[in-house]
């Protein structure tokens, strides 16, 4: 019952085409560079999977990442809180021409939502948004003399994580602010497939510090030095 | 009379730091307010992407990027900093445990209403945490110029541009004024000494309230 | 025809366990299933009040009591095992994580409703983890003498004690057969072999719908 | 602004008569021996403070911890998922004589309940009770085909919890399962008062392995080799 691949072809085989799919990272940080890139290749070599919905909570920067799989024309949709970015010509263009659909999430509430997902909560109440138009057309409520706005869960098909530890079976630790979204993202997938920068053994981890136990993990494959998508940027990648 | 520039008015915020405070300074201009904490008071700072207590940018070259705050950039840790996950982070942020946000404009209404997030149709809609932080912290202050680019009130009866949070602002930091929202009407709490209260009102659609005599704004050059 | 004990009945639901299976076990006659787990069969077990991967109770007087299960029994912990807060850990059990969920009954009903943790009124009631369970887990399995002390049927048309959860149960191990619980009808899987379907059925208050023959109820003697 | 108090009988003196209480702690694991016993000898002394809704898993065992504050007559009302232990004769006997309150609730309905009170989330769905006596009384909705049963955050006035370490700025781990419900408590109460067994400098705490964050955290005391309940009640304790 291993859980770990050889080969990151492998690990992604069952991302298919229309699926939702959560990537973790916020900016660079947690931005899992090597299984994105492995799906544009694959995407680029064989035309799937496409028609994606990316949940993340940025929309690309550059041409690397996320915006990598804009430009491949894989996505269909993004679920985002702010689709801006140093370099946002990606999704920016793509959107302006009606060539993606964009669901803008406030980013607490998108964490929450996903959260929820993962937890098995089918809605939640939130200030959030409350007199806005991104509350317009939710049920609405009040609590205790203070309006409400209510939410739905978020899962997906799949998550792509990068950890930093993972152990083989499936605990993973994170490095600083690269945990961000992750850990809830790999609760609220069916499938959550983890690039994880070293592959331990079951007790390397101390079961204190383990931030995302293995029962949310499905897949793991080893990415040594891996790459930071911030660097890569500022390294002048394309 | 000179405006305060955006230095001076992030000064002037930051003089209202409370000791002990947890703060979150939105992305930019807010920022700046960082720098200007008083000598000796104690603020700890939160950003969304899960980070307690960082501290201020690390030397060019030596970033990590990995450690990096809500606006992308690079920061370091004080002793005591702690990560956690976007869901805890705004935990903090709506359940009421952070003391002040701190955030930009494009409007201020009377009653507290705030638009800052969309300049209505025709660009790409971004919103990032904003509208959690304003129904979350204790105190929500907005950093603003007192007018628009064109010279035109942004402190305004009612907002025109799309909301971000309804009633929420408790003090806007012009770069004429310091005004408090006390019950849906703005209180003026400092204006620039060199300004009369009708020259002041005249930049402002809604009416300044004024409790007594309203104090000096005085701050230093930088 | 003798009925199978409570260890018998352990070890048949244990036959059961699907190999990397994430799985609750409640306290009590449930637990005793972690004994019977076939050798190379890989399962995690997980415990409500924070612990994934636990092993088995340490030899006495070595026990650590902030080491324990839901059934404040004292545990060990198995390499890999992790621990986290108390809605970290009915997060994984609501969200539909856990594989298998085991539990005792008072009664089930054919449409899969379970009654567990309240007698009625007059005693303190307690209900634990259970109705966050039976929601939860992909798949809810019951270990139970086939009928009460008295002999009356425990597996019911209906309900009659207050229900922990509806239409919640898969699978029901009994001392007398195994039954699957589909489309509302109990579906007779296992039975003793010295006992006559009909014999079987006047024990049990809903109808056992058949699909072929059942096949053998056989356990080692333990 | 430190948080750091040098007596017990100090941390405390913010609770008063009809306070809710969150109290950490399953089991023996957790609970914060040290805490709750200054609080039942100001009680015996005092008189105060009393008429307290108590919030934990359980409600006591033998003459220890919460059933130390039963027998006191301190409190007026328990919120928890299972009234029962070895030993729960305090509760039983005070319950089936009417002279204290359960509001019962479904553990990983506690859990989540008093999360949301720390998270800002008002009420929540879940299909924890649905179609229970537990459920009576309480809104319902369909979500994606299934039925859904709406419950309320909780919150308290005081949180009081056991840490293994805490630094001067409120940061905090737990031993083992010792963690259980107090991270949660921690959020979701207006004063969180620990018991540590370490109060140590900033810095000492790895920032990856902060279970809770300062910023949830009020008050903190020190409280070498801390008794644990469990070994108190199997040592005989009455």
């Amino acid at each position: 019952m291993s859980r770990v691949y050889s080969s990151i072809e492998d690990a992604l085989d069952c991302i298919r085409d229309g699926m939702s799919v959560m990537i973790g990272g916020f900016g660079g940080a947690g931005a899992p560079i090597e299984l994105i890139h492995a799906l544009v290749d694959r995407y680029k070599a064989t035309g799937s999977p496409g028609n994606l919905t990316v949940i993340n909570n940025n929309a690309g920067n550059g041409a690397v990442g996320i915006a990598a799989m804009i430009y491949a024309g894989m996505v269909a949709k993004m679920v985002c809180s702010f689709p801006r970015s140093t370099d946002p010509k990606a999704f920016t263009d793509a959107y302006l021409a009606g060539k993606i659909g964009l669901e803008l999430v406030p980013q607490g509430t998108l964490a929450e939502r996903i959260r929820a997902g993962g937890a098995g909560i089918p809605a939640f109440y939130t200030p959030t948004s409350y007199g806005t138009q991104i509350a317009e057309g939710k049920p609405q409520a009040e609590f205790d003399g203070r309006m409400y706005v209510q939410e739905r869960w978020l899962k997906a098909d799949v998550a792509l994580i990068k950890a930093d530890l993972a152990d083989r079976k499936g605990n993973l630790t994170f490095r600083k602010a690269a945990r961000n979204f992750s850990p809830l993202m790999a609760m609220a997938a069916k499938t959550t497939i983890v690039q994880a920068s070293r592959v331990v053994e079951p007790g390397d981890i101390d079961p204190e510090h383990v931030v995302t136990p293995g029962i949310f993990v499905n897949r793991i494959v080893e990415v040594a030095n891996p790459q930071q998508e911030e660097a890569l940027l500022r390294g002048g990648a394309k | 009379m000179k405006k305060l520039s955006n230095a001076q008015i992030a000064w002037r915020a930051a003089q209202d730091l409370p000791d002990g405070a947890y703060v979150n300074l939105g992305i930019g201009f807010p920022e700046m307010i960082a720098k200007f904490k008083p000598e000796g008071r104690e603020v700890v700072y939160h950003t969304e992407n899960g980070i307690l207590d960082f501290g201020e940018a690390p030397p060019a070259g030596e970033e990590d990027w990995d450690l990096i705050n809500a606006g992308k950039k690079a920061v370091t840790l004080n002793p005591g900093a702690s990560f956690f996950h976007h869901a805890d982070s705004f935990a903090m942020v709506r359940g009421g445990h952070l003391d002040v946000a701190v955030l930009g404009a494009y409007e201020v209404a009377e009653n507290g209403d705030l638009a800052n997030w969309s300049t209505g149709p025709g660009s790409v809609p971004a919103v990032g945490g904003a509208m959690d932080l304003v129904h979350g912290a204790k105190q929500v202050w907005v950093v603003t110029d007192h007018v628009t680019k064109d010279g035109k009130p942004k402190l305004l009866r009612q907002c025109r541009l799309p909301l971000t949070g309804v009633g929420c602002v408790t003090t806007v930091f012009t770069s004429l004024a310091v005004i408090d929202i006390v019950d849906g009407h703005f209180l003026l709490r400092e204006k620039l000494p060199g300004m009369s209260l009708d020259e002041l009102q005249a930049l402002t659609e809604a009416t300044l309230r004024v409790n007594g005599t309203p104090k000096d704004l005085i701050v230093p050059e930088l």
